[in-house]
């Protein structure tokens, strides 16, 4: 009988520490970020997609060797790259230019395997997290555009 | 402790022969127990046992007090066979890892089951089966596990094409 | 699939929870025979987000495998890519700066504790209490953020290379780390006072759902299940790997084998992961983060290999066939949660409904890491 | 006769505003007040403080098809909905708010608002039976269990207070506790000193009565998906949440009449309707603060909790009261 009495007691006691311990933080402040008002800035690590590197001329400093189409595990990369002669010291030599850098974001899984796989430091992560679309043709990025149009 | 007395309970099934190891060897090892380097290999018994063997063996581990990790397959498409490898472990501070396989022929895979000995083995029998196709006879509910239930093919298998 | 619902003669009937159950989490389908609300009999169906990873370790290198390991398990994926990485060193005989290793501890209990955290509130969830889960998923928030600016990434971690880490710690996640254990330590009280007190609570779970040691053996049930069933079973402690044998922490175990067991279970473990985290900072040598003897592509010699790490749900072990390629020939994933999940079948017989969704619970299934 | 009549239709569409406004901001209240102990905001886009979320909410449920499950139980389907909502505002006629303001006051309040109260369990068996889902099943068994052993603690507790009032009238009851908050029934007296019992007593059965958590066993959103409610959609899902809101507004002002005093101000001044709506939603503050800390009992434990704990000191008090009425 003294069992079924402290029973209801300690019951009673631990369901009112609980309804305390939510009272007090009913008054404490949101701790919420109203995202689409409110955003809070990517930590200099954050892995968004990959983008390409400029050189100061403005050019990416990609010189197509393909490590990072190696490299990655699910084949979202393709590059493809051109002879163009330049001329360097009055001499035409022959250079290979990168003419096309599609990333095929729907497959990505942000490893990074690409960007430590660069011997040139050609390719980094963006900062990008608004991405959103119903169409999968939206995450097929041209890096190359993307680049000309940073720099324009 | 546990380490000795098992080795000798498992080397009782092969009347004392004791296997090349394959690695040194070139080719693939002769049934019965090896020790293994446990720094390198992760395990510290390796036994090779004929598929009717293998409810001795699995017995011998059960008594043991070991429990099951797990059971999987590996297809040796060149030697034209199918591995069945259960990984056993102890709960005790007595570390011990005890690896069983068994070979079979790929063309007619089948396996005594060791569902009857431990319960747990049900899925992973079932998973294995569903992967490389092998038959564990006795196995009271046979069915794909992880693969729709009309799967007719075997994934893990060496010459499946996708 | 199954078969037409046929009302028998004794009068049970079959109800089909899942595989879109809120109690589920997840896309899991048991298929109970019902008496009324008691379960006669119980078949888990599982497979619905199969995706083979299996046989894509087979198609990739090791290291372009390294992504799909923190795939299994979203909520705590590094201790999985921390099993990877083990196996593969240890096969290869990569020796692993002593910083490396320091970190990587420091990250997985990071991890462990986020995953017990969230594991906490969609268990009191399960039981219908809903504020629980805010509050764990506020302190989880300031670990997804720290590791976030450590690894980049907030639940699919690619961080471990073979031989060491993506990239090291800086000051800023030290900081934070140091900052967040007493807070942890804070919150801990209360969800103790909030939860673990709570007569409501303590009714919907002592007693319910035992599963005895002898269970466990035979269904190779690990973690905190195990260890909630009176085994003193955690591979840190029993195969010591990486740098844990240098920390100071206890297994906790409880005898009860009931609900309320696992989960005291889990809760103290947030505990002595925090011991972990701050020995860990504390003891944190300088040094490199990456193995200076490593080879360009990793080909592991011949043979088999495995590693067991003790992730937030068990022990997880990964065996390596190799045949000396760059591909590993055979790729086997141990996962914890699919030998915990196959005790359910058994030991939900005769049980409420009620209490076997609270059981069901209490096993901290994440299904990406049961179908694989 | 037709001025009465009248009466009563202005009444009673008097009442079914009432509770329509009460359960579409409850729902606001409930949201926002959940969130605030989640720290989160709440419903905050729409108008000032999120204040035009209810009645946009209330738009989508009616533009919204309602969907009847195949092989269900059509009428069965359609009238519980309905006879969710219907006792409810019916029991609204029978509460007076303040002296002076009663659709029709009853000399058997206290006795037509549990007949009425009792139809509630009905409409969820109904609901659980025509909509040929299992979990609903199963549900509408729980919750009319459920309703029926809480029932009984429920009408005794009000039998005590009935007994040292010696009304049935909710608005005798009410003046009976005039006078200063030291002559409301929930505090002891010589005839009744376990009456604070006997509220916590009627204030968790007013909980359980109106499926409330911790006592949500019908809902269960975790176990049985939505409970009886899980196959509809659209206004049919609307009008049980109304009837929900409603009850515990009932729940709750029965709650305020037969032990807070009614509409009496605590100071034994200025009695007032104000007095009583500040009574009935700081107990409903109650019932949402309630809700949002404690998780679900399992069905043992609340039937136990009935019989063994409930009942049994409802039964001791009654017996207690009616001896000490008798002596003194």
């Amino acid at each position: 009988m003294g069992g079924y009495f402290s029973d209801i007691f300690y019951g009673s006691k631990s369901l009112l520490i609980g309804m305390g311990i939510t009272f007090r933080e009913f008054f404490k402040p949101t701790v919420t970020v109203q995202y689409p008002y409110q955003t809070i800035k990517m930590s200099a690590r954050f892995r968004g997609h990959i983008e390409l590197i400029a050189d100061e001329e403005g050019k990416p400093k990609c010189v197509a060797c393909g490590m990072c189409q190696r490299a990655c595990p699910s084949g979202c990369i393709s590059l493809d790259s051109v002879s163009v002669d330049i001329e360097v010291d009055g001499k035409v030599k022959k250079k290979k230019v990168l003419s096309k850098y599609d990333l095929d974001f729907t497959k990505c899984s942000l490893c990074g395997q690409c960007v430590e796989n660069c011997n040139f430091g050609a390719i980094d992560f963006s900062k990008e997290y608004n991405l959103a679309s119903t169409r999968k043709e939206d995450f097929h990025f041209n890096l190359l555009k993307r680049l000309e149009e940073r720099n324009a | 402790m546990i380490l000795e007395t098992t080795q000798q309970a498992l080397q009782a099934l092969f009347a004392g022969s004791v296997p090349a190891d394959e690695a040194e060897a070139g080719t693939p090892r002769g049934n019965g127990v090896l020790t293994r380097d446990y720094k390198t290999h992760g395990y510290h018994l390796d036994a090779q046992v004929d598929a009717n063997q293998l409810l001795a063996a699995v017995t011998i581990l059960d008594e043991g007090g070991f429990f099951i990790e797990s059971i999987t397959g590996v297809d040796w498409i060149k030697e034209n066979q199918l591995e069945v490898i259960y990984d056993f472990s102890r709960y005790d501070f007595d570390a011990c890892r005890v690896v069983i396989r068994t070979r079979v022929p790929r063309d007619k895979p089948v396996v005594p089951t060791i569902s009857t000995i431990y319960a747990g083995a049900n899925w992973h029998e079932r998973e294995t089966h569903d992967f490389f196709g092998i038959k564990f006879a006795g196995h009271p509910h046979l069915v794909p596990l992880l693969l729709p239930d009309d799967a007719d093919f075997h994934p893990l298998l060496k010459d499946f094409k996708a | 699939m199954s078969a037409p619902i046929q009302l028998r003669p004794d009068e049970t009937f079959l109800l089909n929870v899942g595989p879109q159950h809120p109690a589920t989490h997840g896309v899991l389908r048991v298929k109970m025979q019902m008496d009324g609300e008691y379960i006669v009999k119980a078949e888990t169906v599982l497979g619905y987000v199969h995706r083979m990873h299996e046989k894509m370790g087979e198609n990739r290198t090791y290291a372009q495998y390294l992504p799909n390991l923190s795939r299994l398990d979203y909520l705590g994926a590094l201790g999985y890519t921390h099993g990877h990485v083990l196996a593969v060193e240890r096969a290869a005989g990569i020796e692993v700066p002593e910083r490396a290793e320091y970190i990587r501890a420091i990250t997985v209990e990071l991890n462990r504790v986020a995953s017990h955290l969230f594991w906490f509130g969609a268990f009191v969830m399960d039981l219908g209490g809903f504020s629980p889960l805010m509050y764990a998923i506020q302190d989880r928030e300031h670990i997804l953020d720290m590791l976030e600016a450590v690894t980049g990434a907030r639940l699919t971690y690619c961080y471990y290379r073979f031989g060491g880490l993506y990239n090291d710690v800086d000051d800023d996640f030290i900081e934070a780390a140091k900052r967040f254990i007493p807070r942890m330590r804070k919150s801990l009280k209360k969800y103790d006072a909030l939860v673990s007190g709570n007569v409501i609570f303590r009714n919907r779970l002592e007693g319910i759902a035992p599963v005895s040691a002898e269970m466990c053996r035979k269904y190779g049930a690990t973690g905190p299940v195990a260890r909630g069933s009176g085994i003193n079973f955690d591979v840190r402690k029993n195969e010591p790997y990486s740098v844990y044998p240098e920390f100071e922490f206890d297994v906790p175990v409880y005898h009860e084998c009931d609900s309320l067991a696992r989960y005291k279970v889990r809760m103290d473990e947030m505990e002595q992961s925090l011991r972990i985290i701050e020995q860990g900072l504390e003891k944190l040598p300088d040094g490199p983060i990456m193995a200076e003897k490593k080879p360009k592509t990793i080909k592991l010699p011949v043979g088999d290999y495995y590693q067991a790490v003790e992730t937030a749900r068990g022990s997880f072990g990964i065996r390596i066939v190799s045949d000396g390629d760059k591909n590993a020939y055979r790729l086997k994933l141990r996962s914890p949660t699919y030998s915990n999940m196959h005790l359910f079948d058994e030991a939900c017989e005769g049980m409420l409904i009620m209490d076997a969704l609270a059981f069901m619970g209490s096993l901290d299934l994440v299904i990406p890491e049961i179908d694989r | 006769m037709s001025l009465t009549l009248l009466n009563v239709i202005v009444a009673v569409v008097i009442a079914i505003a009432f509770a329509a406004a009460n359960a579409a901001y409850l729902v606001w209240a409930e949201r926002r007040g959940a969130a605030r102990i989640q720290r989160r905001p709440g419903p905050n886009i729409n108008g000032p403080f999120g204040l035009l979320q209810p009645p946009l909410d209330g738009i989508k449920l009616m533009t919204k098809q309602l969907m009847i499950p195949g092989g269900a139980d059509k009428i069965l389907f359609m009238v519980a909905p309905v006879l969710a909502m219907a006792p409810a505002i019916m029991s609204f006629v029978t509460i007076p708010f303040s002296e002076g303001i009663a659709a029709h006051n009853m000399e058997l309040g206290v006795l037509v608002i549990f007949a009425f109260a009792s139809m509630g369990a009905m409409a969820i068996l109904f609901a659980g039976w025509g909509s040929r889902n299992k979990y609903s099943v199963m549900a509408s068994v729980r919750a009319v269990s459920q309703n029926v052993s809480y029932e009984i603690p429920m009408l005794i507790t009000a039998i005590t207070v009935v007994m040292t009032t010696g009304s049935m009238d909710l608005k005798a009851i009410s003046m009976a506790q005039s006078g200063g908050f030291w002559h409301w029934n929930i505090f002891p007296s010589l005839h009744s000193p376990l009456m604070p019992i006997s509220f916590i007593i009627f204030f968790i059965c007013s909980l359980a009565e109106t499926n409330r958590a911790p006592f949500d066993l019908g809902e269960a959103e975790s176990e049985l998906v939505a409970g009886f409610h899980t196959e509809y959609g659209s206004m049919g899902f609307g009008l049980f949440f109304m009837g929900e809101y409603a009850n515990i507004v009932i729940g709750a002002s029965l709650t305020t009449i037969l032990f807070l005093g009614g509409w009496d101000c605590p100071f034994g001044m200025f009695p007032g309707v104000w007095w009583f709506l500040l009574k009935i939603y700081l107990l409903i503050a109650t019932f949402i603060w309630i809700r949002w800390t404690f998780p679900r009992t399992t069905i043992y434990g609340l039937l136990n909790l009935s019989w063994k704990i409930l009942i049994p000191i409802s039964l001791f008090n009654l017996l207690l009261t009616a001896g000490l009425l008798k002596v003194f």
